[in-house]
Order: C-alpha cells, then structure tokens, then sequence
C-alpha cells in the first residue's frame, strides 16, 4: 500500500479522499492554488503545497506542478479526483512516466473514452445502442448539412468533454451557428479542444448511468445504476439509486452492456458509463464513459456498503476487488442534492462571497460532503459546488421525506444557494413519482422563490433595531466565526 | 418607533425591553425575543416560537426561517439599484470572472437583446444582452480581462427612436 | 400517526428523538429542566416545555409535569427515551390513562422485566438458561448465607434495575455488607426501590444482547445481536455488532431465545434481551431485558439499514412492522464509542464545566448522535454521555480504523473525555482480536494517560506568549463561540 | 525570553515575529506560526507542520494535538494544587454533588482509607477517604446538601504517631 497519496483537486472531493487515505492509513498532501490558501481541503491533508495562480490553468490543471509537488513531498501516487486532470490521458502517462501511480483506469482507456465521437463508434461495434448523430464535422457547413440531415431539436457535445460542459441543445437552424460558436469557447476554455459534435436530441430521456469497478487482474463488476435526470444546463443536481422507473430486466441488460464498454477498452478502477433510456420504448443508448470517479459516487456507496475511493486506492495498489457480481448487494435508497452557489432565481447564475454562516445538517442516515467551512470564501475561478448532501433510508419516500427534514436544517449565509430550489423539486409530484426526464427542470419545473414571509421581516426588523439601539451588530460576530480560518489570522500576523 | 424598508417591505417596529410591537401589511404583532445568540434567535410572534438565523451583510440582511433563506436587501440601497437596472446606460459584471468575447464597438447601434459582451465565470458563460436599442459609448473592458463583481463593462444610451 | 409528540428526556437521545419524529412529519415537544435551560435537545424540538427543577426528580422524574406537559402542548404520545421514565411501569399507565400513547411497550411487559429477580424466574419457567443466583432476600443474614452457598466471586444487582446502576462485585466475603449497603444507597436513588439480588460471577464472560421489534398485532422479530463487552463501572462504552465471536448457530439460538422471553411477557415496540456468554463452554445465560429504546440502539439501525426509532413511532401508532425474520439482513460491521465527561485517569470520575471548543468528526460511514453544542454546559446532575460516535464499514477492521480516523478529529475542550481512553481500548491487541470480556477494562487493560508530547507544550507556550504579548488571549474567543447558544444573550437581554 | 511552566515541565520560549525558539528538555527547536485562527493554530515545528488546537481555561490550557487532548495547568497553581493534596488536612467535594452519607463526627478517630463521606454525582457515588490516620476536627456538610466542586467537606488531622 502507498504510504502518501498526493490529491491533485480541490472542495469536497479532495477533503473526501484525505479521509480515505486517513482510514487506510496514508499520509495525504493537498495541493492548493493561490485563490484556495485557507481552503477546507489545505487544511485536513497532512501537508498542503502551493502549486499556482488561482486560475486552474496555473495550479489544478498544470501538471508540471502538481507532479513537482508530488515528487517534493515524497508521494507514491496521485488521485485526481473528477474534472481538473482526473480524465486527461496526458497527465495519467506523466504521472507514471514520473515513476508514480495514477489512482485511476488505464491512460489508453481514458483516451478511448475521451474522444466522445470516437467512442461512439466504438461501443456500436462492441453491439451497444447508440443515439444517432454525427461526428467528425469540421466546417460550418458540415454542421448545417448534418443538422438538417438529422433535424431538430438536436444537441452539440463537446467531443472531448463530460459533465455537459458546453452541451446545448438547439431547437431550430438559425441558432444553430452561433450555439456552435459558444459551444467551441466553451470546450476549448474547458478541455483544450475545440471539437463538436451533434446528436439527435430525444425528449423526455432519463438520464441513467451504470457505475463500474474493475482492479488490475481482469476482474470486473457493475454497482447498480444512478437516476441522475434532475438537471439544469445539463448538469445533474440531484441523483438516486435505485432509479424509479428501471425494471429489474432493464437493469441486468443495462449492467450488461456498462460492463461489456468498459471491458471493451480495458478497463479497471472506478468508471460510470451513462445511458439515455426512452421510456416510452424502454430502449437504452450508450451515451459516454467517464473515466474516472463520479460526483455522485457517493449514492452507490450508501446504496452498496462499499467504499469507493477506498477501492480506488487498493485497486491502483494492485490488489484484487474482491466481489463477483452476485456479490453485491442493493439495501434501501439514497439520494444525493448537490448544494451550489447560485441563484435559482437569475438563470443558475453563480454567486460569490464570504460564508457568513454555514449550518450543515446531521443524523442518522444524513451524510455530508463538504468542501467549505465558516468564515471561508466562495470565489468565482472554480466550480461553485459547496457540498454534496446524501442521505440514505428504507425506502424512496422515506430518503425523500430525510433529504427534505435535511436541507431545511442546512443555513447558508453569504452566498445564494439552490436549497430552496431543491426543495421545490423535492416536493413536486413529478419527482415524488419518479417520472422526470433530463428536460424537465427547464421546460416543465415552473419556480419562483417563494415570497418573503412576515416572519422573516420580523426576524430582520428585530435584528435590525438591536443592532441599531446597541451600537453593535446583533449577528455581525457570525462574521469572525472564531472557527472560521484566518479571520483573526489577519490580525496576528501583523 | 423605526420605520424599516427590506426591499419593498415596509416594517414598523417599536421595542421596550425585550417585546416588539410589530406592523407589517396593516398587520400589527407582538413579538417578544426570548433568546438572541450571535446569529440566531428565539421569537415569541403572538405567541408562536420562532427561530430565525440572522447575518448582516453590507446593505443586506440574510434571513432563514422555517427551513427557508432569504436576502433582504435595506431599504435604500435596493430602491436605488432597482432604479440603476431599469434606466441605466451602463452593463457592469454580474460576477467576477473573465471576459471571454467583446462583439462590439464604441458607437456600434445595437438591438435590444442582442450579446454585447460575454463572460466567463465558474466554468460558465454570462452574456450580456442590451438592455433597450441603443448606441454603445464606450467599452470598458476587453478580451481576457478579469474583471470583479459590480465592474463597468459597456456605457450605452437609448438610441432616440 | 401522531401529530405532536412529547420527547421525556434531554441530550443526545432526545435530538435523536425529535429527528425522527421531524422526518415522520410529526411536531415535537421537548421538555427541560431549569438546569438545560439551554441545552440543545431544546433548540431542536418545535416546543419545549419547562417542567422543574435541575434535580430529575423536580424534573425528568416527575410523572405529573410531564404529562402535564404533554396535555398542554396537545402532544397526543410520550417517547420516553432510554433512563428516567423510560421503564416505569406507572409512567407508562399514567401517560395511557391520561389519554396519551406510550411509545413503547405495555406497562404489564414493563413490569414483568422490571422486577430482575422476578423475570429471572419467569425465564426459566419459560425454558431459557439463568445463571444460578439467589432472589427475594431480606435481612444481612440471608444475603449472607446466600452469598457463602452460592462462593465468590458475586454479583449484587438492584432488582428494579438496569444499566448496571447499582452493580457491583464481591470478590470476598469481608466487603459483603458493605457493598450491600451501597448498592441498597444507589438502587434506592435510582430506582426508588433498594430491593438486591446476588448473582454468580461467571469470569471472562461476555455481554452479548439482541435488539427485539414487535408490533400489536403479534409479530415479533429480533434484529441480530450487539456485543457490549468493553465495560467500565459494569457501564458500556464501546459496543459492536456482529460480534466477533458468536459462531452462526449461536446467533440463532440465542436469537430464538431472545424471541422466545419477549413473547412470555406479550413484548411489543423496541427491547433488549441481554446474555452473558461463557467462551469457554458457549454457554449462554438470560441476564435481563430491557424494556426500551437501548443507548447503543444504533448500531443495530447501521446494520440492519432500519430507523428502530420510527419504527417506534410507527408501532406505536399501530402500524404492523412488515419485517419476517427472514427479511431482516445484516451488512458489514457497526461500532459505536461512547463519548463520556469522565476522566479514565481519575477512576471515570464525571467531569463538569462548558465546552470551550468543540469539533466534531464528521465523513462516510460516521454518525455522530451528539447532545451538546460549543458553548454547552455539562452538569453535574446527569448522565455524563456527551455523545455517541457510531461507524459502518464493510468489516470489522475497516469500521476500528473508521472510528479511530473519527475520534482523532473529534476535539473537546473544557471538560475531560475519554476519547484518549478509547483510542487506547481500540488499538489493543485484545480489542482488535475481539476477545473482550466484560471484566476486561477494569482487570487486564492498563491504562495512563499518554505522557504530553513536545508539541503540546510547544503549542501552549506559543498561544501563551502571543496571549501574553498581545494583551488579548489568542485562543479566547472560544469561549464566545458565536453560534454557542445564550453567551451573547445574557448581554443582550440586559 | 519568556520561562513557562506547564505542570512540572518548563518551557523557554523566544519570539521574533512569527517565528519562536523554544528550549525544552535541553533541546532546542525553531517554530513558526503559519496561520492562527482562535482555537486552531498551524505550526511547523523544525519544518513539521503541526496542528494544535488551544483553549485557555483560567490557569489551565486545554491543548489537541496528534488527536490527543491534554489540560496542562499553568505552573503555580499545579505547583499548589500537588502540595494541598499531600499535607492537606482538607477533603473537599472533587465535583459537584450531593452528600448521601456522612460516616463520621467531628472528634472521630479514622484510618488511612476509612470512607468518611459518600457524594453522589452524575448518578455516581464517590466516596472520600481518610488520606492517612488521623482524628476528625470539623465535618462542614450533612447528608442531603448539595455541594460546589472544591467545596470544604471535612478537616482532620494526622495522629500523633
């Protein structure tokens, strides 16, 4: 086993995988850039290395750097947790190059999967359904001529992308050029690749991906399935499993096939291969392979008893997984909402600032990944995910009922969240049945934040004429949170 | 007896001691505060327990009560920034973030709705559409720019139609 | 189901409590002494009720006040949590008399497990094994008698009891009368009742009890078993399950035995049925049962994947529990410490005063059931229980090293814990093999307090000079935590 | 230079900015504070990133480090608080409690051991001992009385032997 793992990432993840290796034993370092100094992930790690300028291209994304850092501080192997570097075939060969072990599938797998065209192609071959649509377009007018082949509505991709980064659906021709052009800013800004392509876009879908795990002797295994149709700009913001609506014969089919891609390009350590499924027709496509760790893992975790990055680590450290497919075992239900900084209200738009005050939720079944504390900053250069709340019950409508009780205990100040947004999706009858498509957030979820209540006025008014009447401000200490880093730092250091 | 604005909210609010008498809406409550913790309180409305969590923040006020978080923006400073958003003649950054595309000029007529100007910020895209027809003045910020929250970007005025 | 529920305890049970009933939908009514006039279970409930004084009999103990509580706030059942009323027969008829619903048992199953010396008898009638004791004895001379047939090492236990108050063993003839006369002194404050009975020490046994569910209309089932060997003062403090020792047969007969003594006595709702077991000859005895929600009720819960506590809730409402025997599965393994103010190095002596600095451990597989917050104060007139740490993992060795990863995160100041105690208990290589016995702690472990290492001092000297030299205290603002509850306040409400 | 004793372990301690020279044990070791938060501080102590967490509770400091929690009394009154347990002819309540049996009276003559009073505290019996042969001068609390930590409970003194 590694004695330290070197975590090439920031926010809740990289704070998720330090407790990992603590639990096994490994000494951890952090790598942070210049934006992330006081960070909650710099300060559970063992050791934390300044890498860079707070832009990703300075630090998170700079491989030279982080595999500097790895050398300097004695790392045995670097996990690179999911975006940044973790699906960047580049950096995996650079690591190993570097004599180090990447905590992650194969560098040529990460390439077969990377190219989206590609590995369309190749997954037909392997006999998995595909969602029609056309690759290896270069000029404009290829584009035009394929759409109109194809028809609308349709999607631009990102071929080298993942997590819907600079997806957009174009529902008539004359969007289509310059959602085009937005699309390529997008991915090159993104991935470093510019490259589209377009694929028959199929209404009411549901998004449901197959999570791998495979170690190093061929031995390879799905973990049941994820629901992540809940999505706005083509990013999930809550995920289940089991899925609602999947029937038992669809599973082992779909389980099938996710093992079957995967095998297909040798794969091992964690994977998630994601579908399409009509349900109108119960037919399933292969949508793209991730190659690396999943946000929402952490559902199948609960869903499993398995510890995921825990067998990330022991699978790159050459041991065998030792379950056989009858081995493992569904219990209950879990649902994961992604806690974001930003407004519901205005188009998702990120929001910056201090965390004035941060309460985060707790008990039975409740489980809490964070990457943020008190008194800790939300800056603009990185993701705005703050947490991942994940609970797990008996059943779905207990999970909900607890996700539900969770999120009204959850108090952030300083910046906007989505809470309340979650909230409404959580108690709308469309996502108590289990019957959301990947469209409906946007084209059928109608929300307005609720009016302000009388008691929230009061509670403002009384706060407001204390601290008027006293001189001082009534909650104004939440502001130098004594356990928040830092703030009196300030004052120290003089 | 204060008179408070929280966005177009207007409260009245007298204290003596730890009671309120509250008018909200032609609506007047007693309100007493049982306990106030630095960031939290204890409210007694007509008799109903209520918790609220409380942070001050500049010219806002951030609320949470029953399960729901709401920033209240002061009396003034909201009255003024609704006006500057409907009359103005200048864009400035939503965010911070990075200027990813400028598609016009100084002097460039342009259409109500059109993208002046488009930023990059957290990994997303933030256009910026003319708020009426217009003419641009001047632009303040170019390609590759950082830019922060509040920061002029475009001047324009209303083209006389 | 109930609409309002009134929760009879405080700390961490009665949080506990009132999450379940939060996530049932159900409004919750807390009640407090004068002495937890701030204590958290009263900032969780939507009411909370003051019923007298700090002393539990003005107060927790006081029959009338809390039903009176009850009628007030319109709560239509009482949880009576574990301790305090939690196994009073009259309790639970008085709170049926005046209309309300009893979360638990029936008074008539109460009473029967209530007298020790009683259901002893009944077991054996009923066929299950019972270490050889003697009952029902009044004056010295006939404990002496008893006590001289029967040999030492013995037992004294309080007939009315439970939790080991009131335990203690005789190792010789000479301390009998004393001992007695204590045991009678606790017994009597405890339990209102000062009746004893003796019991045959068996040596090296192990505490090894089943968690049983029933509902009203007959069906009753156990949840598997939890070992409860690591004790100090005849008290728990680490519990486990499965345990490490018991063989599958042995499971299931002592799990039909479990069943089997709840029918004698009509059981329905959540109780224990504790055995000693014999190592050496696999022998198990019946000690007692419970008749309620158990302290370590929660690593049954992580087992078994079920909320015992809204099962509870819902039996009590008359719901059927839908579980066969059958249904019920276990998976991986559950550990929970408890976190006392107690000082190992002075005896387990309790430790008072408020918590200047509180961190809790917080990650995949940890639930922490906590009754206090930074702030608090720990009294002097309860239970010194700050908390529980419970950890799931996939195996036994996984969970020990989950929950040492936990404790070394979990930092308390202000009072002194047995967190450095349990580190200890954990890293044994007799706790690690799992061949605790109950006599364990007090007379093979050898416990000191690690001497303080360089670092420690290094740190106090640094924090001391800058509070010297700057003339403010570094680390002060601890002590004003600003969402510590009721600091600020009492400035406030001048 | 500053000389601070924790226990019965001196400390001399250095500053200049945020670096310190500590003396301890004869060795001497270079520390910086890297960052200070109240009750968290990071330290590289001969380049070894340490974190401690520190709460001053009178004259005692709570201090976590390597996830261990030590209290460390401040030297004088550690100092003291050893001798009154030696040569003290005072039994005072270590807790806060409630006297449950009084076993002896003013003038009694005890036995090195011999329980002379029972408390109960947090549902747990302490009893007091006699710390060696001697004779009862005053018993200062009767059975029922609820008693403060440190409270006198009972004087004696040694027999003359």
């Amino acid at each position: 086993m590694f004695s330290t793992i070197l975590i090439a990432n920031r926010g809740e993840i990289a704070v998720r995988i330090a407790r990992a290796c603590k639990e096994l034993g490994i000494h951890t370092v952090a790598v942070y850039s210049e934006a992330d100094r006081h960070a909650l992930h710099t300060q559970v790690a063992d050791e934390a290395v300044l890498i860079g300028g707070p832009q990703p291209g300075e630090s998170y994304l700079n491989i030279e750097r982080v595999i500097a850092a790895a050398k300097e501080t004695d790392a045995e192997a670097i996990h690179p947790g999911y975006g940044f570097l973790s699906e960047n075939a580049e950096f995996a060969e650079a690591v190993q190059a570097a004599g180090l072990t990447f905590i992650g599938p194969p560098p040529s797998a990460i390439r077969a999967m990377g190219d989206k065209a590609e590995s369309k192609l190749r997954m037909q071959r392997a006999g998995l359904p595909i969602i029609p649509g056309a690759q290896n377009l270069n000029s404009d007018s290829d584009f035009v001529a394929a759409a109109r082949a194809m028809g609308f509505p349709l999607l631009i991709k990102a071929s080298a992308g993942g997590g819907g980064k600079g997806m957009r659906t174009v529902t008539e021709a004359g969007d289509l050029l310059e959602e085009l052009e937005a699309a390529r800013r997008v991915a090159l800004s993104a991935f470093g690749d510019d490259r589209l392509l377009l694929e028959k876009y199929i209404e009411a879908a549901q998004h449901i991906e197959f999570q791998v795990f495979g170690d190093q002797h061929g031995h390879l295994v799905h973990l049941f399935e994820r629901e992540c149709s809940v999505q706005r700009r083509h990013q999930k913001i809550i995920e289940e499993t089991p899925s609602p609506l999947l029937t038992p014969e669809l599973r082992e089919k779909m389980g099938q096939a996710a093992v079957i891609a995967a095998g297909v390009v040798g794969y091992y350590n964690a994977g998630t291969v994601e579908f399409l499924v009509d349900p109108a027709t119960s037919q399933f496509y292969f949508l793209e392979m991730n190659a690396r760790l999943q946000v929402e893992h952490a559902v199948t975790e609960l869903l499993t008893g398995l510890d995921l990055v825990q067998w990330q680590i022991r699978i790159a450290a050459g041991e065998r997984f030792p379950f056989q497919q009858e081995d493992v075992t569904r219990r209950g239900h879990a649902i994961e909402c992604r806690i974001y900084a930003e407004d519901p209200a205005s188009g998702f738009l990120p929001s910056t600032g201090g965390l004035l005050q941060l309460l985060e939720p707790r008990g039975p079944g409740i489980r809490l990944d964070s990457g943020v504390a008190a008194g800790g900053e939300v800056s603009h250069y990185y993701d705005p995910l703050l947490a991942k709340l994940i609970v797990h019950a008996e059943d779905r409508s207990s999970a909900i009922r607890r996700i539900q009780a969770a999120l009204r205990d959850y108090v952030v100040h300083g910046v906007v969240t989505n809470i309340d947004f979650l909230q409404d999706v959580l108690a709308d009858p469309d996502f108590q049945d289990g019957s959301v498509s990947t469209g409906w957030v946007e084209s059928l979820f109608e929300w307005r934040p609720s009016a302000v209540p009388a008691d929230a006025l009061i509670a403002a008014a009384v706060a407001e004429l204390n601290a008027l009447s006293s001189g001082s401000q009534l909650a104004g200490a939440a502001e130098t949170d004594p356990f928040s880093p830092w703030k009196s730092a300030k004052g120290f250091r003089n | 007896m204060s008179r408070l604005l929280f966005g177009d909210a207007p409260v009245e609010i007298t204290s003596s001691g730890r009671a309120y008498s509250v008018s909200l809406d032609d609506r007047l409550g007693q309100v007493e505060l049982v306990e106030a913790d630095q960031g939290r309180m204890l409210l007694l409305i007509d008799g109903r327990r209520v918790v609220a969590y409380v942070s001050p923040d500049g010219s806002s006020v951030w609320v949470t009560t029953g399960g729901r978080t709401f920033r209240l923006k002061k009396s003034i400073t909201a009255a003024r920034s609704a006006a500057s958003h409907d009359a103005s003649s200048e864009l400035a950054a939503p965010m911070p973030g990075q200027v990813r595309a400028v598609n016009v000029n100084a002097g460039d007529a342009v259409t109500k709705g059109q993208v002046l100007m488009v930023l990059e910020a957290m990994k997303m895209e933030i256009r910026l559409h003319a708020p009426f027809d217009g003419q641009i003045s001047s632009v303040e910020a170019g390609v590759g720019q950082t830019v922060e929250r509040e920061q002029l970007l475009i001047r324009l005025h209303r083209r006389d139609s």
